[in-house]
């Protein structure tokens, strides 16, 4: 008698297996890769250069640009919280190494030392900020946003006497720093930036975390409910905080690549609106603005999408006045595709 | 059979140190005191039934003690030391688990990512998740509790509430420790899934673990409880121990004290023509609808 | 960790245009661009008319918002600070003419620089300093027929703006094989993918006309990127620009004197309160464009280099 | 007393066409087919009380009536007609109110706002909020059934669990017309709240309105339903009228079938030694932990 | 005895009163009307200008410009969706009237109706589309700000063969057009423009749907909880599409503003970056960007709060290289400033 209660349940035959391609399928990502496939093929009919393999290396460095950036602004959105600040948080990153060696004559790399310093603490009060006032992330980074920007130029204009940092691509550590952060190399023909590389590798390391660990477990967690996974002990705070420092050391990366790429030299003004283009990266790859769900890979997807778009009109040679509403209607395009990807995996 | 019975009685007289004590305890929320004075005391080896109306402050006693809320007044102490816990973190490290009655789940995650949710298994030099492991514990216990869940990768969103429920009960189970805290587990659960959660109940006290119990059910109460705490508008109307009430007083007290002959109609075995009996009193009454 | 190389210490003193300061009273004038923030040719104009103002004795207020609507009324909030005059530019000249006209009516002179050619006469402006864009366009096409150029691409940077689309239309005006490719200004890396893929596209082209020197330089780039031989030529010249000319990297930049627009601009509301004075009789003051390559670039690359060219 | 008892047998043999009718009907998400070939016939002044284990199907068979997933096979006809309810509003129109086990309140908006959402009172040639007609209403309606919610101007998420089953519950008796649906009113209900339910739900019926009551108290559908169906897996295991039926029976087919013993304990009043025969089959399962 | 249940519930002494203060206090825009005073106070001190009475047609105009459009943007959010296409919606307003309008010769109303009539089918389309697709309302509407701002700019060249649309001031119907959108009047010294009377006529008119009527009920319902609302019979569909047209009608207004003030042209590539604008008031005023809360006074207010930021800074001479960065720490300032007196308001 006993027994019979603590018996397992009785065999329930209403589920019908899954293939393995169905539950592939399911995935956030794969909605959004078949949506690259389809515009790859598009352009691969539309547009003669995008046939030439040697090209590939021009497109990828396109959507690596966005998507390193798009590695921790998904993991971000995962875990339920927006940074406007991204995108100026990069210029001010690369300012700081390029101002502080410059004005102080240091090794490049203290520059470079002292701008993740700066970039980790940025993430760090964003997210202190954001735990601490209860505010939105769309108000506590939107403040930030327009801080950094100000502070961009103000103190560029104040260290510089210009609206531009001085050239460091004459100093001490320039080198060995641009071989890391800026370089290239040719790979059959196709010429490869190194930023590309490093991008494969932060989504890799990115997704296994995300997938794979405990902390991943607990960015989907937070994104999802914070209250409870607040409530089951995860903590929330320190995830949070957390997620922005990446963002953060992200952003550290992003403004080196930029400093290096450009003989070490920022715009002040530069980023702005990139902040939107990543969190599009994010979304088109299958990311819920409202948190909970996503994935890393989608991300890189979605900046993939964005930069074939932007570079198969170029490619095609379109009348330039419809760049805008071509890109607009790709994207529908394919997040359409993604879209029905899902539906379809869900039914069967 | 005499075990149990001899435990439950010991318990009751025990002179044990309570691991939860609760003195004159309040919380207001703004301009609302949900709580007022309110002492309780969770002792090792005990069910604490937690007993009273909608909205009489049973969920937000608990939430005290999860670490959910802080409280506005009084003293809570765990294991003999007072405590303020900022977070349900740090009731979880004092070993209380716990059962919400919104059950906190994270809805977009899969069944067994929400069983082991802030208690990951891992393994290797990288801490990588033990998915195998976790995925195998948590369809053991579910299974336990008799409930199928067709696959434990599905989201716990698209669950039926009362398989919801149980995942969080059972959680709660595997991971409990000295206090296990369960707000109307029941609630949602069929006749099965209800008998098992209270066998559990039972299991849980004879392995020495504090259980705070609530329940609208007063059977249920009755059947696992040693010691009864009837909350009314916020304040302790009754605090007693299995041996000094039954479960007629019992239900009477839970409805409020007030008269319960219509009520106690459903509470037990009753012929067709009870029916006609409320029917009677819905005559009598002066609702027009 | 000191760096043997580079860096502020290496720095030579930077070459003031310091000269006496006027004496009479101290005014307030308001400077009002449509500029976006952080823009190199803008800082370049502040500086000219910071120079003038120091040397007038006049306190400047510089703002700017690329809005046609919020530009107007950056003016008109000059008008409630009553402001002893009001230096703007007119790209957006049907939003910004009604509060030039209500300044006008204030008694406030009011003088405008870099845009506006066809449309500041007639609103009472006492002034106008720069280039017809149009103009400057023609003449680079008439540049690169001379320079044997084959194909060009012209690089708008922002996209729907009327100047930029000007220069461009000139250049076609007079060399008829431009096409057009849009990036975005202020994103370099991006700007140097898409003129990759452009150049990549279009192997014809052999020469790439840029429209600020930001662009020209991440083009040059993105020519080597794409293996093309493609030249580049410019508008508008900075520092790092006058470098690229010297080296041969850039062949020309189309210049325009950023500088002597907000310097002219500036003193010719100076001249005009304290002696009645206005410049170009009623006419245009023309800034530009003047030719700047290997021949005549040893005469700005000083300049240059301190920022006020 | 006779009327009832009359009416409940009438009800039983009359040959009254039903409200809604469902043919054969069956149901999947996805993968998972939740029903299969269901067969269920409201009628005028009869409770037709749906059963079944955790997971059985129930919930998502009132869905379907209440016009929020569409149903992928069989029919459904409403008043006679085949209906395929393409919004809860077509439900809504044909008069069918519906309490689900998911509550369906707006978490941040007023008491008062949710109780009349989706059927607001206006007036005035502007068609008006009738602001103090619906508060008082709301009042009016909640104090009835025997809750206290402090103010009405009080987000839902504020309330308790059972305070917001009862603003759920007291909206759609409010609002019923034909048909009334509730999918386990009484889970996180007290005492005192569930009897208040158990005879509004009567007198509905008497007013002529059929009544679909899902629950998982035996008790509560034997002390009110006509008519009990009992789903397993998604599929109709039982149909009956209570003429046919005794409580022990349909506790047992609740239970899936299996052996009872144990369970029925806690459906009778216990005596504490109840705990310890409930001890004896922990000890003899075969859970380490 | 059946009297004892079906009587009320015992009387609750749980609930200590609220003053009619607290209970105003909890009004969502109370805060940000707050934060909105302690800026007025502080540009009173810092800007000597601002103290003008006559400056404040100035403040207010900078405000309605942001504040037209904030009002459905708000009203939107609180229906629980974006409308990134927001910005260069108005703009195709604008352009559609005076294009229109020039090149087939017609009276200038004419125009100004098609270009409602386009203004709505917009809003329609970014509806129908969002509910058709279940896709999230960032990303369909980013599609839209694409696809519109492409075909901004592309229509207009390919109609007036130039960037800017042609002027229409000389047309029929343009100088009541004109008097109707886009003209002033004196107010005891004060210049108003005609937007601020607008301005204010629709705020209070959407305040009250918002608030008193049944619509307005259905839209704080669809945003808290589209599922439940639909459960209890609200058409999220309709009400949804009904937003999205509001946005529309509200943008073919202020287009029709735009067209107006600049006397009859409209620069094909502006309004982009306007939408954040519209959304930063709307968030500023304490609407909550996942729906269900907020108000649109709040919004209002929200507009205000920028616009005298905005032009504070420009009052106070400050160094216009630190603007972004005042920007910045005004909003963050004003928004904590709301957060302390809701915080205050629920405490007690
Ligand atoms: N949206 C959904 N998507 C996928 N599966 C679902 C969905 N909703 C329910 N299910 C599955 O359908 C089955 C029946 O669920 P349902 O909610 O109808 O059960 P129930 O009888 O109401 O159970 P309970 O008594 O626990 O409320 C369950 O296995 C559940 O996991
Ligand atoms: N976060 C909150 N803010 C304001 N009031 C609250 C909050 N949570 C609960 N309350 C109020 O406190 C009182 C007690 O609520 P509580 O949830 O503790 O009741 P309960 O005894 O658990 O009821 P139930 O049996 O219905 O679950 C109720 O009046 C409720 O409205
Ligand atoms: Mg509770
Ligand atoms: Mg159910």
């Amino acid at each position: 008698m006993a027994s019979t209660i603590t018996s397992p349940a009785a065999a329930d035959d209403r589920v019908s297996a899954r293939s393995v391609g169905v539950r592939l399928l399911s995935r956030p990502e794969i909605g959004s890769l078949v949506g690259a496939a389809v515009i790859l093929v598009f352009f691969l009919i539309a547009a003669p250069p995008f046939r030439d393999v040697n090209n590939t290396g021009t497109i990828l460095y396109q959507a690596a640009l966005i998507g390193v950036m798009a590695v921790p602004v998904a993991l971000l959105m995962i875990g339920g919280e927006f940074d406007l600040s991204a995108g100026v948080a990069v210029t001010t990153s690369g300012l700081t190494a390029g101002l502080f060696a410059y004005q102080l004559s240091l090794n490049v790399w203290v520059g470079i030392l002292l701008a993740l310093v700066v970039s980790l603490a940025v993430g760090a009060f964003n997210g202190w900020l954001l735990m601490r006032t209860g505010l939105p992330s769309f108000l506590v980074t939107l403040g930030t946003f327009f801080i950094l920007q100000g502070l961009n130029i103000a103190v560029t204009r104040l260290a510089s006497g210009a609206v531009a940092s001085n050239s460091i691509s004459d100093m001490d550590g320039f080198g060995s720093a641009q071989k890391l952060f800026a370089s290239e190399f040719k790979l059959g023909g196709v010429t490869i930036k190194i930023i590309i590389v490093w991008w494969i590798v932060f989504v890799a390391i990115a997704a296994w975390v995300l997938l794979k660990t405990q902390i991943g477990n607990w960015i989907f967690a937070v994104g999802g409910d914070a209250a409870a996974a607040r409530a089951v002990g995860v903590p929330v705070r320190k995830v949070k905080i957390g997620l922005f420092m990446t963002v953060g050391f992200f952003a550290w990366f992003a403004g080196m690549q930029l400093l290096f790429v450009q003989n070490g030299v920022v715009q002040s003004g530069e980023g702005v609106g990139k902040e939107f283009l990543y969190i599009i990266a994010a979304v088109v790859g299958g990311c819920l603005l409202t948190g909970g769900y996503g994935s890393v890979v989608g991300g890189a997807v979605g900046a993939l999408i964005f930069g074939m778009v932007q570079l198969g009109v170029v490619y095609a040679g379109w009348n330039p006045d419809w760049f805008k509403a071509f890109l607009g209607a790709m994207l529908l395009l394919a997040t359409i595709v993604n879209l029905i990807v899902k539906n379809r995996a869900e039914a069967r | 059979m005499t075990t149990t019975e001899s435990f439950a009685s010991e318990a009751t007289n025990s002179p044990t140190t309570p691991i939860v004590l609760l003195e004159d305890v309040g919380k207001s929320y703004g301009n609302i005191h949900a709580l007022r004075g309110v002492s309780l005391s969770v002792r090792q080896g005990e069910i604490t039934c937690v007993l009273g109306d909608n909205g009489a402050g049973k969920s937000t006693l608990i939430k005290i003690i999860a670490g959910l809320h802080d409280y506005t007044s009084g003293t809570m102490s765990v294991n003999g030391e007072e405590r303020h816990f900022s977070s349900p973190r740090e009731s979880l490290d004092s070993g209380i688990a716990t059962v919400y009655q919104d059950l906190a789940l994270a809805p977009l995650m899969s069944v067994w990512r929400n069983f082991f949710l802030g208690n990951e298994l891992t393994r290797g030099p990288f801490r990588q998740l033990d998915e195998r492991a976790m995925k195998r514990i948590a369809g053991e216990e579910l299974t336990k509790m008799g409930i199928s869940i067709p696959d434990l990768e599905q989201p716990v969103g698209k669950l039926s509430g009362g398989q919801r429920q149980c995942v969080a009960i059972a959680r709660a189970i595997h991971f409990g420790a000295k206090v296990l805290i369960l707000d109307e587990p029941t609630a949602a659960l069929g006749v099965n899934q209800s008998g098992v959660v209270l066998k559990y109940v039972v299991k849980a006290r004879d392995a020495g673990i504090g259980v705070i119990f609530i329940t609208h059910n007063p059977h249920h109460a009755y059947l696992v409880g040693n010691h009864f705490v009837v909350l009314k508008l916020g304040r302790v109307a009754l605090d007693t121990h299995r041996a000094d009430i039954t479960l007629e007083q019992l239900t009477t007290e839970m409805a409020g004290g007030s008269e319960l002959e219509a009520l106690s109609h459903e509470l037990r075995d009753l012929a067709p023509d009870a029916v006609a009996e409320i029917e009677d009193e819905t005559n009598t009454g002066e609702k027009e609808q | 960790a000191c760096s043997s190389s580079g860096g502020k210490q290496e720095e030579q003193g930077s070459s003031g245009s310091g000269s006496g300061v006027a004496d009479t009273p101290r005014m307030k004038v308001a400077l009002i661009t449509h500029s976006g923030p952080g823009d190199t040719f803008w800082d370049i104009v502040r500086r000219g008319a910071e120079a003038a103002a120091k040397k007038d004795n006049i306190e400047l207020q510089y703002s700017s918002d690329p809005d046609g609507a919020a530009q107007a009324n950056l003016v008109q909030t000059a008008i409630d600070a009553k402001v002893d005059g009001i230096a703007l530019t007119l790209n957006k000249p049907d939003a910004v003419i009604p509060n030039l006209k209500k300044a006008v009516a204030a008694g406030i002179p009011v003088t405008v620089l870099n845009g506006g050619l066809d449309s500041w006469k007639g609103t009472g402006a006492i002034g106008y300093f720069g280039q017809d864009e149009r103009i400057a366009g023609q003449a680079t096409g008439e540049k690169l027929k001379e320079l044997g150029a084959k194909k060009v691409i012209c690089v708008i940077h922002e996209q729907g703006n009327v100047s930029l689309e000007a220069r461009c239309q000139g250049i076609k005006d007079k060399f008829g094989a431009v096409e057009n490719v849009n990036v975005t200004g202020s994103d370099q890396p991006g700007t140097e993918a898409t003129l990759t893929a452009k150049l990549q596209q279009d192997k014809t082209a052999d020469y790439v006309v840029a429209l600020n020197a930001g662009v020209a330089l991440t083009a040059v780039k993105a020519a080597k990127t794409a293996g093309s031989a493609a030249k580049v030529g410019s508008f508008d010249m900075s520092k790092e620009m006058a470098k690229a000319v010297q080296d041969g990297t850039v062949q020309f930049a189309v210049d325009q004197q950023p500088y002597l627009q907000g310097y002219l601009a500036v003193d010719a509301i100076w001249l005009n309160k304290t002696n009645g004075d206005t410049i170009g009789g009623g006419e245009a003051t023309l800034t530009g464009p003047a030719f700047i390559d290997k021949t005549n670039i040893e005469a700005v690359a000083k300049y240059a280099a301190a920022g006020t060219r």
